[in-house]
């Protein structure tokens, strides 16, 4: 087990990094409107990730805070998120994105 | 005092504002008797100013007492700024001989112009609310002393004249409201940066202070050595001369920058245009006069080659112009151009004459051009029309009208006896004596010819003659075997009537008058345009 | 790994927090009345919406009382650095309260949400809470307390955009402000995450210190801060962060519109100045060594871009709502004119201009809401021949029109003037900055000078007589935002004092 | 104050009174006031009659000299000049003297008869009103001391011009006629002008007195062609006014006016008064101007002889001996003859307003026939008119015993003493044309005498399609008959217009003026004008040789150069001295030849009109290209209105233009192109373009229709574009910190 490498700093980074292209590829591309939220989940998540991640490295419980608090907000945020696009079902009778645009120019 | 002339008119303009606007003999009476007060001031003041007194720069101990008069200094704006020192703006008024010419000159335009709005009658509220604010704004610019105040004061013109032309003009309006609007604002938004770079470039030799005031601005020995502006920086102190040409050479208007100028006129009502031609205009050199050239001596001296070349071209360049014009409107409307050219000419000069020649042109100029553009005014209201192909002969049937016009057209193109001429020639005077503009002096003489070939042309086709095949007008023979005039749908005297007289003949009293007597008015500006001229000549050359 | 704190500590945070509460009086307060105005809602059943508005009225001028007694207590930190209190945040908690009680009487006098929605519900207490919110970000000296506040502000934004719930243009502005908002936030905390990874600290002034301190990798902190940009470019609604704003602009209620394009941008800017006036290192030798990577230019660009951006694309608009949208966006760039400058002057030079800005804009929506009652439209054409229908509101329009453009003797002028002057006192460094500004404002002078043309210069194709009197509590309100727009442009003292006053930020001395 | 001087102010001022009264209150007035005009100038008249005598007769000395000047324009204390002044004032010497009686003289006369002439016309008052506005500005040129007054009565004097000769500005004719004039006048003042400037912006002060003083002390810092230009360009004022070659043009149309304003003003005073002022700034002619003064002269003179021979109209024929006779008087100057230039100017004055008001008297008596093809046999019916019109027509031909005669003898002696003086070659050119002017014309005024008093009326000849012109030549020979025109009641004048026929007539003989008919040099008028000392002179000697001006000049003068460099000032400039002696030399000589001449002239004129022995219509059809080339004046006017008049105003149709598309063009940024592009958007946008005047609205325009196309209201591309920036700002910053 030894050749193994121990988990560092680095792989948390990383797998950070990829979430947040993830997210935002989602958030580009995504036609619907809930995938797209769900993007944006991606994104704050990475940013919980790092924040976790560099708590643990250079110690001190800011991150961890910091992380609960977008926890919290993510979900409220997605709460408001949801209630809109439902509305925004209402009357255009889709979720699509890329089709609702009235307002341009 | 001077508060009180510039504010008139804006008190007249409140009561006007609390007049129902159905009231329109109410409304117009109050504005005439702002103006006449206006005048009443004016005349006080022109009685009571001591001509002795040089003004331009501070007078002994720093302070404008001594050297500016009827001064009134009182702190308007004192900030603490972050860090730097304090803003301080004042209220400061004051006149000297350069201003005070103006003040005259604006009392006066303003109150025909007040009378040849009586015809107006769409809007008439508004009309003379934006009026009065007008008239406010333009006196204000001439007695300011403080630059801010005295910028305050240019934009505040700019918003009336833009509704006055916009919402009362010809058919083109709209155009033509917006041109002036974006060329005159384009002119002094510029302004606003140098009066900034000034600000931080010149102390108050009292108070130690930045300063707005122009008086401190006009002495050299207080500008801090290398300030943005300061002696030291030759680069931007050429540049921010420059601009303040150009923002100034807008309203003058000067070539290349006049095109405004004809659109404008064209479009705008009667009283407007006497306005614009008898009083702005004046503000673009008078804004030379007490801003651009003595707040940057050398640049002044190191650029009058410059100023005079487009003085000249002013003058011959509007003369043709006008004489292709088949508006007679316009026609008018050029021939200032080509007329503030001399003003030009004689700035350029750099002397004592030509600087007097000039400030003395910009005074009769405001009257004679305010007279054309009346007497146009009286044959538009009755035959709708200007062209001038569409006359010919009115002189035998409106006699008056006639020999006042050739009074006029007279004074225009320069005849001895009449004030433009001794303007035009000590213009000349001036810009031969130096050597400088000597050459361009040379090529300016031939203004006078082409002058007179527009005006006495124009004064052939409208009234010797005959009547032309297509006239606006028809003849009929009246009860005593005379032909008659007859305009369509004009119910009006054919003839000049009382109004039209009370606003005209002044102006050809004081024309004629000033014309064989220029004193009276000389007498006043000699003494600041000795100074300014001593201000503007570098020490070598001293 | 975290040992439990002791009962000692336990007390001496109690003891603080207990203390910090006495300078948290208004931020309580508020979140007091917001509770309350919900509670009312419930019990009034919407029936009464002239309740709700009465008492958020009354409940944020009360507000203004605790405001003024934090005046005489000392700056400092609060919640363990959490939170500050100093004059930076005072002045804006006045700004931002004023923009409230001004967004309640601009809807009250919006017959749209008499069409538009049954109740008033919560949308008043969303307005307090924006405000809440609002001050949150102005006094947030930590990151953490910057997303939450952030996050605060946004989703009320978020659902008062939103607020007209059968109309598809307010529900489409909601979604695109949620999915701009919620991406741009998103990096804003990722860029947060990063600093924290750089400094392991999320206290401003502990960021700053470490930074200065340790130095740092300008790869990342560059990616991180231009991270955070995109949140707070977001919030400005400054190029090249500014896409949702003419929709959301155009989109919302107008009182909204109105609230957003000035509250929410001068919250936006506040946060702006305390993140780059403390966290990021600037100025000094700090970051003169860090291989030229320099906030100030990045600033720059941004503002140079909004200038010309907004005004540009504004030529092209036929709808007032939009075109004042684009202006707004314009008007970010000159407000960065004034952060950029870095120093007091220009801090004073920013505020007084969002001062400025404050009063005109409030005011030239208002006007359009008043017209728009009348007339039903926000469209150019439909403006043509009102000057003669409603002089008054031509009049006031005009008026905060041309102070926009920044003409004297309006206040807008005086904002201009300032800017410039501070660009001007640095000598000829920031000229060319000027220089675009001034020649974009001329730009800026044909729009906004197209509605008066409109109004004035123009006939109205319909010559019917309907009453065309807005009333006459409008009328006042709009006399009296127009008398002050000319007043404080031509005695602007006791404004710029209180800039003045304002441009302390958090006891350290700016220089 | 002398006591001449006061009443030489209220001859200026009178004249000035009646116009005022008259401008305003001649409707009110009984006969439209003319009596007021009439008394006024009488008075006038006494009082400079008085001047005169006292002058002229009681102190009879040719230096006599009184000066008087206030203080106009005050221009304070000038930087680097000191105290400067502008000074108004008057001097009176014995030309003064003289001029004054002339003009008030001819002036009352004119007013008097034009009572009886313009009699009935329905501006009767404002024409007296005219006249007397003209007399004040004329007598304020003679009275001047100083260019700048001079400038102004000047101008004054074109105005006062410009209104009589469009006094029937109904006919268009007339009203070009004005124009024409006052313009051509201009062009001659733009000159004129200049010069005034060089020499001020010399000495600054306008005053002849100083201004010679200045010079002779040698002030004048400028190169000496710099003064020959000066008075070149104060020439110009002259050849403006006496309509000298090439600004003679004014002239002939000038008759449109009232013949009486013909008379007064284009024939004996007005034009006269560019030679008064030649001669007042004589002193300062180099001799280099001098010279081509003279060549102006000779040719104007020769050039205006040989179109009269052709004319048809009885007024042109005058107008253009009018103007060769002014070619004389500037030759004169030009020679340096120049007491008999001036003393030809007070004879011709007097004979050529005889002539006028004859011919207007015929006029009058025709009906206002002008056209001397349909007069004739004249003499029976008005024989006062045909007797003073020939005594008049002898002296303006110059006979023996005539004042014309004297005058003239003395300008051409002159002119041979000059062509002696400056080495002959060219300069015998002057001389030359001068006595075949002479032959000229005494052939055309026999021609006209002949024509309108003798032989039979051809009143009846008159086609009906000719409308009063003498242009249409060939109208005259398809005569076809109907008396529309028959001469019912071709009757003499009446006392009011013959008188001043007769007083004039009187003053063109020669004892009046020397008692004897042979040498003008004896009698009182040569004697009290001399030949003033000139400066330029003593300039050469006090600044130094080797200046352009005297390097042509012969020997004769360097010598005298010299002489004057001793500082002996009899005359001051030796060359002067050469022309007084050799002129008188020359006198006899002179006398003979254009005796001869004349002689030759009359009989030409009696072979080919009276004896018939050649036909004149013949000879014009052999030499018909000449007989064009005279009859339509040279093709002066087509050429002018070919060249300048066409030329200015295509120009200024051309700068227009330019102004319209190109300058506002430029400044407007393309608005053309634009407009029309905006044309296609929407209504106001034309604004937008036009709105965007000062930074190429165009540019700013388009940059507005590209961006705005970004905001794509898809809020997936916001965030790529978001995306794109934060992720292109790094990389910039990457690369930034990699290299």
């Amino acid at each position: 087990m030894e050749h193994l490498v121990p988990i560092g700093l680095n792989h948390y980074l990383t797998i950070s990094a990829f979430l947040l292209g993830f997210g935002l590829f989602a958030v580009m591309t995504r036609k619907n409107a809930i995938v797209v939220l769900m993007g944006v989940e991606l994104i704050l998540n990475a940013a919980n990730i790092n924040f976790l991640a560099f708590s643990k490295y250079n110690g001190g419980m800011g991150g961890v805070m910091f992380s609960l608090f977008v926890i919290v907000i993510a979900a409220a945020e997605a709460a408001i998120a949801l209630a809109i696009v439902i509305n925004i079902f209402k009357i255009f009778k889709s979720v699509d994105v890329s089709s609702i645009d009235t307002l341009k120019e | 005092m001077l508060s009180l002339i510039v504010f008139l008119p804006i008190i007249a303009g409140l009561i006007i504002l609390a007049v129902p606007s159905s009231q329109k003999q109410i409304i117009r009476i109050v504005s005439l008797l702002a103006a006449l007060a206006q005048g009443v001031v004016a005349i006080l003041i022109w009685r009571a100013y001591d001509p002795s007194l040089p003004g331009i720069t501070a007078g002994p101990g720093g302070s404008p007492l001594g050297s500016f008069q009827f001064v009134e200094k009182l702190p308007w704006i004192g900030l603490k700024l972050g860090g730097m020192a304090s803003l301080n703006i004042e209220y400061f008024l004051g006149v000297d001989g350069i201003s005070v010419t103006m003040i005259i000159l604006t009392a006066l335009v303003s109150a025909i112009g007040v009378l040849s709005s009586w015809t107006i009658q769409k809007q008439v509220k508004g009309y003379f609310i934006l009026y009065n604010l007008l008239a406010s704004a333009m006196m204000g610019c001439f007695v300011a002393l403080d630059f801010f105040l005295f910028y305050v004061f240019w934009e505040l013109m700019l918003l009336p004249m833009y509704f006055l032309i916009g919402i009362w003009g010809g058919p083109n309006r709209e155009y033509a409201a917006i041109k002036f609007f974006l060329y005159t604002l384009f002119g002094s938004v510029f302004m606003l940066l140098v009066m900034i770079g000034l600000y931080f470039s010149v102390l108050d030799p009292v108070t130690g202070n930045h300063t707005f005031s122009l008086v401190a601005m006009a002495n050299q020995a207080n500008y801090i050595q290398d300030a943005i502006l300061g002696p030291h920086n030759v680069m931007w102190r050429y540049i921010a001369f420059a601009v303040l040409f150009i923002g100034f050479a807008i309203k003058v208007p000067m070539f290349p920058f006049h095109t405004w100028l004809p659109d404008a006129h064209v479009e705008a009502p009667t009283p407007i245009s006497v306005i614009l031609a008898g009083v702005l205009l004046k503000l673009g050199t008078y804004g030379m006069m007490r801003i651009n050239f003595p707040l940057f001596p050398e640049v002044f001296h190191a650029s009058m080659y410059i100023i005079g070349i487009f003085g000249a071209i002013n003058i011959i360049y509007g003369a043709f112009c006008a004489l292709a014009q088949q508006d007679l409107k316009k026609m008018v409307a050029y021939s200032s151009i080509s007329h503030m050219g001399y003003v030009l000419l004689g700035l350029a000069a750099g002397n004592s004459e030509g600087m007097v020649g000039a400030l003395y042109q910009m005074f009769n100029h405001g009257t004679i051009t305010a007279m054309l553009f009346l007497l146009v005014g009286v044959i538009y209201d009755r035959a709708h029309t200007r062209q001038i192909d569409k006359f010919g002969g009115l002189a035998s049937y409106m006699p008056v009208y006639a020999a006042i016009v050739t009074v006029a057209w007279f004074a225009s193109l320069g005849l001895p006896g009449l004030s433009g001429f001794i303007s035009e020639a000590l213009v000349f005077v001036g810009a031969f004596s130096s050597i400088t503009t000597r050459p361009i002096a040379m090529v300016s003489v031939l203004g006078i010819l082409f002058g007179a070939a527009y005006l006495l042309w124009s004064l052939q086709r409208v009234f010797l003659g005959k009547r032309k095949p297509d006239a606006a007008y028809d003849l009929e023979v009246g009860a005593d075997g005379h032909e008659h005039i007859h305009f369509h749908d004009w119910k009006g005297k054919i003839d000049l009537d009382a109004r039209e007289l009370t606003m005209l003949v002044p102006l050809v009293v004081i024309t004629i008058f000033l014309g064989i007597y220029p004193m009276p008015v000389l007498g006043m500006i000699t003494s600041s345009v000795n100074k300014l001229v001593e201000v503007l000549t570098p020490l070598a050359i001293r | 790994m975290f040992e439990l704190p002791s009962g000692a500590e336990i007390q001496s945070i109690i003891a603080s927090l207990t203390l910090s509460v006495e300078f948290f009086k208004p931020e309580i307060y508020l979140s007091v009345l917001f509770m309350l105005l919900i509670v009312i809602d419930l019990v009034a059943k919407g029936k009464k919406n002239n309740l709700l508005s009465i008492t958020t009225l009354l409940g944020l001028a009360g507000s203004i009382y605790f405001i003024f007694k934090q005046q005489f207590m000392p700056a400092g930190e609060l919640f363990f650095g959490m939170y500050v209190l100093d004059e930076f945040a005072i002045f804006f908690k006045y700004f931002f309260v004023l923009s409230g009680i001004l967004a309640v009487i601009i809807t009250m006098a919006d017959d749209q949400f008499e069409s538009e929605v049954k109740s008033m519900g919560e949308y008043y207490a969303l307005i307090v809470a924006m405000v809440i919110g609002m001050i949150m970000m102005a006094s947030s000296a930590d990151m953490m307390m910057i997303f939450l506040s952030m996050e605060l502000v946004s989703f009320s934004a978020f659902i008062l955009t939103g607020y007209f719930k059968r109309n598809p243009r307010s529900s489409e502005a909601a979604l695109k402000y949620l999915v701009y908002g919620a991406v741009s936030s998103g990096l804003m905390v990722y860029g947060f995450s990063l600093i924290y990874g750089l400094t392991g600290q999320t206290n401003l002034i502990n960021i700053s210190s470490e930074l200065s301190l340790h130095g740092y990798d300008p790869l990342l902190m560059i990616l991180a801060t231009l991270l955070v940009l995109a949140g707070f470019g977001y919030k400005i609604g400054a190029v090249p962060f500014h896409f949702w704003a003419p929709d959301v602009y155009e989109g919302a209620p107008t009182p909204i519109t109105a609230y957003l394009s000035v509250a929410s941008k001068a919250a936006g800017f506040a946060l702006l100045m305390r993140f780059f006036y403390i966290a990021v290192p600037h100025g000094g030798p700090v970051y003169e060594d860090i291989l030229g990577i320099n906030w100030v230019s990045l600033l720059i660009l941004i503002s140079v871009a909004s200038m010309i951006y907004g005004n540009v694309v504004a030529l092209w608009q036929k709808n007032v709502k939009r075109l004042l949208a684009y202006s707004s966006i314009a008007h970010a760039g000159y407000l960065l004119l004034g952060v950029i400058v870095m120093d007091a002057f220009g801090t004073q030079a920013t505020l007084l201009y969002l001062l400025s800005y404050f009063l005109m804009n409030f005011g030239a929506f208002y006007v359009v809401i008043l017209i728009a009652n009348k007339t039903g439209s926000e469209n150019l054409e439909d403006y043509r021949g009102l000057g003669k229908k409603m002089p008054l509101a031509g009049a006031a329009l005009t008026v905060f029109l041309i102070s926009l453009v920044g003409l004297p003797p309006t206040f807008g002028f005086i904002g201009k003037l300032m800017i410039f002057s501070a660009l001007l006192s640095k000598g000829s460094l920031y000229l060319w900055l000027a220089l675009i500004g001034i020649m974009t404002s001329v730009i800026s002078l044909y729009y906004y000078m197209l509605i008066p043309l409109n109004m004035y210069l123009r006939e109205s194709p319909s010559s019917e007589e309907k009453n065309m009197n807005p009333g006459l509590i409008p009328n006042i309100i709009m006399a009296v935002l127009m008398f002050f727009t000319i007043y404080f442009g031509l005695f602007f003292q006791p404004l710029a004092d209180f800039a003045k006053y304002g441009s302390a930020l958090f006891g350290l001395k700016l220089h | 104050m002398h006591s001449l001087i006061q009443l030489s102010i209220v001859v200026l001022l009178l004249p000035l009174l009646s116009f005022v009264i008259l401008i305003f209150f001649n409707r009110r007035l009984p006969r439209r006031g003319d009596f007021v005009g009439v008394g006024i100038l009488g008075t006038a008249f006494a009082i400079s009659a008085y001047i005169f005598w006292t002058v002229i007769v009681q102190t009879y000395d040719p230096a006599f000299r009184v000066a008087w000047n206030f203080t106009w324009i005050d221009l304070g204390n000038v930087p680097g000049i000191g105290p400067l002044t502008i000074k108004m004032g008057i001097v009176i010497d014995n030309l003064t003297a003289i001029m004054l009686a002339m003009v008030t003289l001819i002036s009352l006369l004119v007013h008097l008869y034009s009572t009886g002439y313009m009699a009935g016309d329905k501006n009767y008052g404002r024409y007296f009103a005219f006249l007397g506005i003209f007399t004040f500005s004329m007598l304020g040129i003679v009275l001047s001391d100083n260019l700048f007054s001079i400038y102004i009565f000047w101008e004054l004097v074109g105005l006062s011009s410009y209104l009589l000769i469009g006094f029937f500005f109904e006919k268009d004719s007339a009203a070009d006629a004005q124009k024409k004039a006052f313009l051509a006048n201009r062009v001659g003042d733009i000159g004129m002008w200049l010069g005034i400037l060089i020499l001020y912006s010399q000495f600054h002060t306008f005053s002849f007195a100083e201004i010679y003083a200045n010079l002779a002390a040698g002030k004048f810092a400028m190169s000496n062609a710099w003064l020959t230009a000066a008075g070149l360009l104060l020439f110009m004022g002259c050849v403006g006014k006496s309509a000298q070659f090439p600004l003679h043009i004014w002239l002939p149309d000038a008759m449109e006016g009232p013949t009486p304003v013909s008379a007064l003003i284009h024939a004996a005073t007005m034009v006269a008064a560019g030679v008064y002022f030649v001669a007042r700034i004589f002193v300062l002619l180099t001799p280099d101007a001098l010279h081509v003064i003279a060549f102006i002269g000779a040719f104007t003179a020769f050039m205006a002889a040989t179109i009269a021979i052709t004319q048809n109209d009885i007024k042109r024929v005058l107008a253009y001996s009018t103007v060769s006779q002014l070619g004389y008087m500037v030759l004169g100057l030009g020679v340096g003859a120049y007491s008999a230039a001036l003393f030809h100017l007070v004879t011709h004055a007097f004979f050529k307003a005889c002539l006028f008001l004859g011919s207007g008297a015929i006029i009058h008596a025709m009906h206002h026939e002008q056209d001397m093809r349909w007069m004739g046999g004249l003499r029976k019916h008005m024989p006062w008119t045909f007797a003073t019109f020939t005594l008049a027509t002898l002296a303006l031909a110059g006979l023996p015993l005539t004042s014309g005669f004297m005058s003239k003898d003395a300008i051409l002696a002159g002119a041979i003493g000059f062509a002696n003086v400056e080495g002959g070659g060219v300069y015998y050119i002057i001389p030359v044309l001068g006595f075949f002017s002479a032959m000229l014309t005494a052939f055309y005024m026999g021609r006209q005498i002949w024509l309108v008093f003798f032989g039979e009326s051809r009143t009846h000849l008159k086609p009906a399609d000719d409308h009063h012109s003498a242009h249409h030549a060939h109208g005259a020979h398809d005569a076809h008959n109907d008396d529309h025109h028959a001469d019912h009641g071709v009757h003499e004048v009446s006392w009011n217009m013959r008188a001043p026929l007769v007083i004039l007539a009187a003053l063109s003989v020669f004892f009046v003026y020397s008692p004897n008919p042979l040498d003008g040099a004896q009698g009182w008028f040569m004697k009290m004008i001399k030949t003033p000392a000139t400066v330029v002179a003593s300039y050469q000697s006090a600044v130094g040789s080797g200046h352009s001006a005297l390097k042509e000049l012969p020997s004769a003068e360097a010598a005298g150069e010299h002489a004057s460099e001793k500082g002996e000032h009899t005359f001051a400039d030796p060359r002067q001295a050469e022309l007084a002696h050799t002129s008188h030399a020359a006198h006899y000589t002179a006398i003979y030849i254009s005796s001869i001449m004349v002689i030759l002239g009359i009989t030409l004129a009696g072979v080919v009109f009276v004896f018939k022995i050649i036909d004149p219509d013949k000879t014009a059809e052999t030499i018909r290209p000449l007989y064009l080339f005279s009859l339509n004046k040279w093709y002066w006017d087509e050429i002018y209105q070919a060249t300048f008049i066409r030329g200015s105003l295509l120009l200024s149709k051309m700068l227009y233009w330019f102004d319209r598309n190109i300058i506002d063009g430029m400044v407007n940024g393309a608005a053309l192109i634009v407009r029309n592009v905006a044309f296609a958007n929407n209504s106001f946008d034309k604004y937008v373009v036009d709105g965007l005047v000062n930074f190429t609205a165009f540019s700013v325009n388009t940059t507005g229709a590209v961006l705005r196309k970004l905001q794509t209201g898809k809020v997936q591309t916001y965030v790529v574009m978001l995306l794109a920036v934060v992720f292109g700002y790094f990389v910039f910053y990457f690369t930034r910190l990699i290299y």
